[in-house]
């Protein structure tokens, strides 16, 4: 079997020793021990990035649930917010976000060490690589909460703005405390003993908190609330790719939670199980509750309720039983029909749900991780859950909620209500997503 | 020649097409719509929120006929389109004046 | 490299033990030899999940070709119908059917340990737990199934009845008689010697016949056969999603088939080339055929004759030959459009096929892979697999027959004519797949 | 843990040998150096079959891209000719184009063994079958490509001739020059130290310039240029399947850069990061260009520039750092858009500017990957670079256009005028894409 | 009876069909449509060129009305759908000579 | 004022209207329709059965014009829309008892 390698120069050869190809070790116990590491850390690679091209799709996901829960005349805006918080995301994490969430610290509060991916040096370790490349799609993903809740009214350019922010300091700096150690941080929040497997609180309270700030700071669309204070649905366009978004998300969180491993070990084995099981109890309970409340099985509550399930098992994916997955997903899929209502009810516009799925049950996720841990029930611990939570919300809907002031009272959040009436796509991008006349050809 | 303007259930259109095939009626036009009228739409459900559909699907069909011919395809469709139910539609009769065939530049009612 | 670990309270310290990390063994021979099992469980973990991802992930392909090959006012039902299939269908086969399927039997004739995933205890082996994920994704693809088969007239509330009793019953109880044996059970057609590697009968065909016997009980959809016993063809709506969902079928199946080693080893390789040549030879045939018999390349055949090709690979995947896999496809995409051809003609209405591409082309390819057996022909092999495919159609067939026609006569199976001609998704759920008015903006 | 096995036959009893499950090593060293290699081989197997599965769900993006920037009147055959073109190519290139590709050479041009897989034989090393797995991914690649440019006015039964031209000759032939030494081949372009790791040039620009002479045979669509000279778009059909599209593109190249180490090992790491830094870079280049010129942030544009960016980090993305790789997105990005504009200037008509992003940025990743080497910048490196460029431009482009010159002089490359205005569906597969009549139901 | 045919601006359907509401008005059939007129399409872009809309989307509505009541549900539709601005669309007043109900058989005024 | 109604061929659309810029006319609305006539439908594949579709994809364009100017329009559209082959369309003309601009209130002939 021959394969390629890296092409690599003379005087980098050092790199040669460090990737042996564990198909020939020599006889020797020592080395024997060596080529087994060495394997080991292969299928970690794998796995690692595997999973991160997994969490990567969760960006098309995203794309789709959103465009799906919106109007065809933002449908162009929409895919454009969510390349470019993936694109400039990338760019962001790279050059400030990474070395903020998981350099060494000089201050304990957030890391000042590993910029522009300056921990790697060609012949190095490429560890810091792989564990970047699964990082940096954590962060698109709390970036691009924020994108449904302030879909169709908010500014394109101020919303780049705002991503720029969320990637480069809001979320590594909360990611640092509850994290950091990952690498070469040391957080002081991970330090009490939080427990925030894969990000509930990390990556979807926070994005869900930004979003909340920003769909208030915005204000309703037009049209959403009337003048009598009653609530008017804007129906999305096109269903079917809404739920085609969540079967990608879906899918992406089994790279999310299991992945969050960055390594191949037996353990995936349950947070696969508990992430399945929680999606299919959330979906079930939301349809269920819908049910009851409106009389028929909504789709737009079931579909959501799946995600809220998953959202709600990412902190606890490692340390609850299958069992217990069940129960938090059902929580989770009745606890996201309540805060629909609820954000509804106190004049949030919100066109997907983004605060309800990834704030709401981010919350009660963290706090779920708590209660069921496997290890026993213990007070100390659902307290340290309890103030992660409180930490979250404070930092991300204050931090957001100043973020996006200062973006409305200089270049402006908001677009014009004729800009807005017309739709974004034209406004802001001069385009029409489905633009060919002829769109029903014939009968 | 009159133009007999028919606002129908969509179901409809097969029964109507095939009752006007029968009385030999060469052509029309078809178009959707929405329909605002007696006929409430439904209230639908979207993520929580309940709202009322006030416009109904609905077929429009423009028939041109010669002035002697309008009484009886006005009967055919009547016939053919009911269902007895709230919403079912309406016939409109309006005048044309003249009608010609682009292809041929036939005039007036051999133009249909 | 620092990792997460599970959040191990010190009671369960046993597991440690059992997922010591590879990456430091000691240098004694025995641990040593410990240490690289460890890695090959690591890799057999990191496959089968991965596998199980990607057969989840078909979900999606059936959605989107069934929502494509049906009418746009049933839409938000397809929808519903996939996603609750698959998260009642993961509830279910987690309290009752993986029980059945896998558990150790007191009767003989299914199992009945190991329900609500009871064969694990937190600390213990989680094999179970990877091995229930790899099973639940196929389970829930039998049921989905036959949601193509029913499309566009069935109760929503009724079909959540079948999806559970298949997911509970159906099809876990003719699984452990062919599969039984991969973990606690031991079926007596696998005794036989009956060849299903990853499942052309027990997933396809069960799934297929079940439809079959809902399609009967059903009865046509209004319009589809005229009072002169003409087939009048009611398009769907939306073709590149249709393929779009075969795409992602097609991927699916490079989880389901290569995935059934649920271990990662050199087998895999054959049985990926063996899956893709089948599915490309039926795409070809299927192609061909249709433009013999209709003068065009018909899409709908085409993209079905990749399914079949597929659907029909899935048995023999692993022991026949490419060379035979590809005349196993060339034939399955000759038989599928035969196929359909045969149940418009007797007046079954299946619109999408699903009998045609899973029923037939299951027990085709559950044939073939007796025939082009690479160890050589075997008239007892053809023999045992004759027998299994009319085992199952009996089974799968007898008993949906029975519980649709139960159904039928209880909570009732079928909408109101009105209601399916105003389509389900305003009748059942309240809704509309394309709610926006301005679809198509400006020219 | 009991797994799935093959059904071998006694006489094929070798095989179980070689598959050995690595699991239960005896404790002598040699033994257990080879079980070491056995696992490490299985992970090898695993990486680059599932990324094989990434690469081949890229068809699906192509698929939607294309038809998500074509008219609604040709979608059907647009998922016809990406279906077909994989379809076939799979069956082409097992019969011809493999054996030519990494075949022994008898004359030094191109591999003249190993047609029809015969290189395996049942109880042979398995590799064969996982290599040539991943290659028939990136031969439809190739051939995928050159839809996109010819879309919306040829002939499906003549695509189809040069679709299996494609896979068996051309694309194989040129990918013997440069990657034949992989299996049994020996080329002449790499034993000059031509650097092309995943085909920016063996790939892209081959399918780039044969889909350039395919656009100037074929000539514009009708309505494309005016009289006067001016360029008139024709803006395609469906925008959030393009950007779907891209989204899937995208994490295809996660299998197709760093799967091309067709081992796993931590290479892939870099690879990984390279790739989506080249992406994100390429994507927000092109937004900005796009923004300078027109004055809006273009989203087909935007989308143009992710695919050009990862198109030209496809050579260098095992030899160039993280940093160079942002350069060589940035590039990327602004060429994408000048090149657009470019090619309609000298009025070639591209539909979804695939010889822009394939062939131009193909050529650019090409001399990237010299430019930017990590061992150091060499003349003579650059130099064979800029050969290997030269070459693929005469080999593809020439023997391409020869191909569509016959074609279009012996069966006809162009639909007739009328079927090109009905659209290509109706006339050339007797469908439609969106059949159904109320597509908007109600309001 | 007279046929109302309106061309207005989208987003003005609901304060018409309010405002038709107040004047005790049955029915009426709405159509997407494109506008072709003063007010000039935009320009859009697509992959790098630029191209004028020269179609406006736009709203018809069609209402029969009895012949009294013609002229007050002009003015309302004047008044609710005006905005100032160019392109806020035309109302044109075409006779009709009979109306039906479908459902009924109704015929003339009552038919409404 | 006349209406004149015209059904074409979907692609004559451009030539249509380029021609009749040439003759300064102000305005027009067009939407999608389907037509059914002498010009038969296709018959289209779905799964391996034929079927028979009736209508045929038509543009429907509705142009108010004053009462002198209403020959040389229709001539104008007769002549750019012509290919010659069966399906071409109809040209329908109506009468139009006022138009009125929304914009300004302005009526008649000079509301076009
Ligand atoms: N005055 C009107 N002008 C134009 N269209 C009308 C009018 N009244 C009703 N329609 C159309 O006719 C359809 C049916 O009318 P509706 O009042 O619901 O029931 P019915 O036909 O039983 O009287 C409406 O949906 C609408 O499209
Ligand atoms: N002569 C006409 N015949 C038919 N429809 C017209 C005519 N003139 C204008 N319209 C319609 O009215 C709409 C508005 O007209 P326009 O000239 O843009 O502005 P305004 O209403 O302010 O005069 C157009 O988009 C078109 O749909
Ligand atoms: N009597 C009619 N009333 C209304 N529309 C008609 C009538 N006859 C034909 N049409 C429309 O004109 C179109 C063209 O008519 P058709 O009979 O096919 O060809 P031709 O225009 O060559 O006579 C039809 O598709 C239909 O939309």
């Amino acid at each position: 079997m021959k394969i390629k390698t890296l092409v690599i120069p003379p005087a980098l050869g050092l790199l040669a020793a460090a990737t042996v190809h564990a198909a020939e070790p020599s006889a020797d116990p020592a080395s024997m021990a060596n080529a087994i590491a060495a394997v080991q850390t292969h299928v970690d690679y794998v796995w690692t990035l595997v999973a991160a091209a997994l969490v990567f799709f969760m960006q098309a996901g995203f794309a789709m649930v959103e465009t799906g829960f919106t109007r065809a005349k933002n449908a162009v805006n929409i895919m454009m917010k969510n390349l470019m918080d993936f694109a400039m995301g990338t760019l962001f994490y790279w050059a400030v976000g990474f070395g903020i969430m998981f350099g060494a610290s000089a201050t304990g509060w957030f890391g000042t060490t590993g910029f522009f991916l300056s921990d790697w040096v060609p012949g190095g370790d490429p560890w810091v690589l792989a564990f970047w490349m699964f990082q940096v799609v954590f962060a698109a993903t709390a970036a691009t909460i924020v994108s449904g809740a302030m879909a169709e009214r908010t500014k394109f350019s101020s919303y780049l703005i705002y991503s720029a922010v969320l990637s480069a300091l809001i979320y590594p700096v909360f990611g640092s405390w509850a994290w950091g150690s990952l690498f070469n941080g040391n957080g002081w929040l991970e330090g009490l003993g939080f427990i925030d497997f894969a990000g509930s609180t990390v990556v979807h309270s926070i994005g869900g908190w930004v979003a909340l700030a920003g769909a208030i700071v915005l204000g309703p669309r037009i049209g959403k609330f009337g003048k009598d204070g009653s609530v008017r649905p804007i129906p999305g366009h096109n269903l079917p790719l809404a739920a085609l978004g969540v079967f990608i998300l879906w899918l992406g969180w089994f790279g999310f939670n299991p992945g969050s491993t960055t390594a191949a070990n037996t353990d995936i084995a349950m947070i696969f199980v508990n992430t399945n099981l929680a999606a299919a109890a959330g979906a079930v309970a939301a349809m269920i509750t819908a049910w009851l409340k409106f009389d028929k099985p909504d789709v737009g509550m079931s579909l959501n309720g799946a995600l809220a399930g998953l959202v709600a098992i990412t902190a606890g994916c490692a340390n609850v039983s299958p069992g217990s997955s069940i129960i938090i997903g059902l929580i989770a899929g009745v606890l996201v029909v309540l805060s629909v209502l609820f954000f509804d009810r106190i004049k949030v516009d919100d066109p997907v749900g983004a605060v309800s799925v990834h704030g709401v049950n981010g919350a009660w996720g963290t706090l779920a991780a708590g209660l069921f841990n496997m290890g026993g029930f213990s007070a100390a611990v659902v307290g340290v859950q309890l103030l992660g939570i409180a930490v979250a919300f404070a930092w991300a809907f204050g931090t957001g909620f100043i973020l996006f002031k200062l973006i409305a009272s200089t270049v402006g959040l908001r677009v014009t209500p004729e800009e807005e009436m017309e739709g974004l796509d034209f406004g802001e991008h001069g385009a029409t997503a489905y633009p060919d006349f002829q769109h029903t050809s014939h009968m | 020649m009159k133009k007999i303007e028919v606002i129908i259930k969509p179901f409809k259109l097969e029964y109507v097409k095939a009752r006007l095939a029968g009385l030999d009626i060469q052509g029309m036009t078809v178009s959707e719509v929405k329909g605002f009228g007696r006929q409430k739409g439904h209230s639908e459900i979207y993520r929580g929120a309940e709202y009322q559909v006030d416009f109904v699907p609905k077929l429009k069909l423009e028939i041109v006929v010669p002035d002697n011919r309008a009484e009886e395809v006005v009967t055919a469709i009547m016939e053919s389109a009911r269902t007895g139910e709230i919403g079912d539609g309406k016939i409109f009769v309006i005048p044309v004046e003249n009608a010609l065939r682009i292809r041929t530049g036939e005039e007036g009612d051999g133009a249909l």
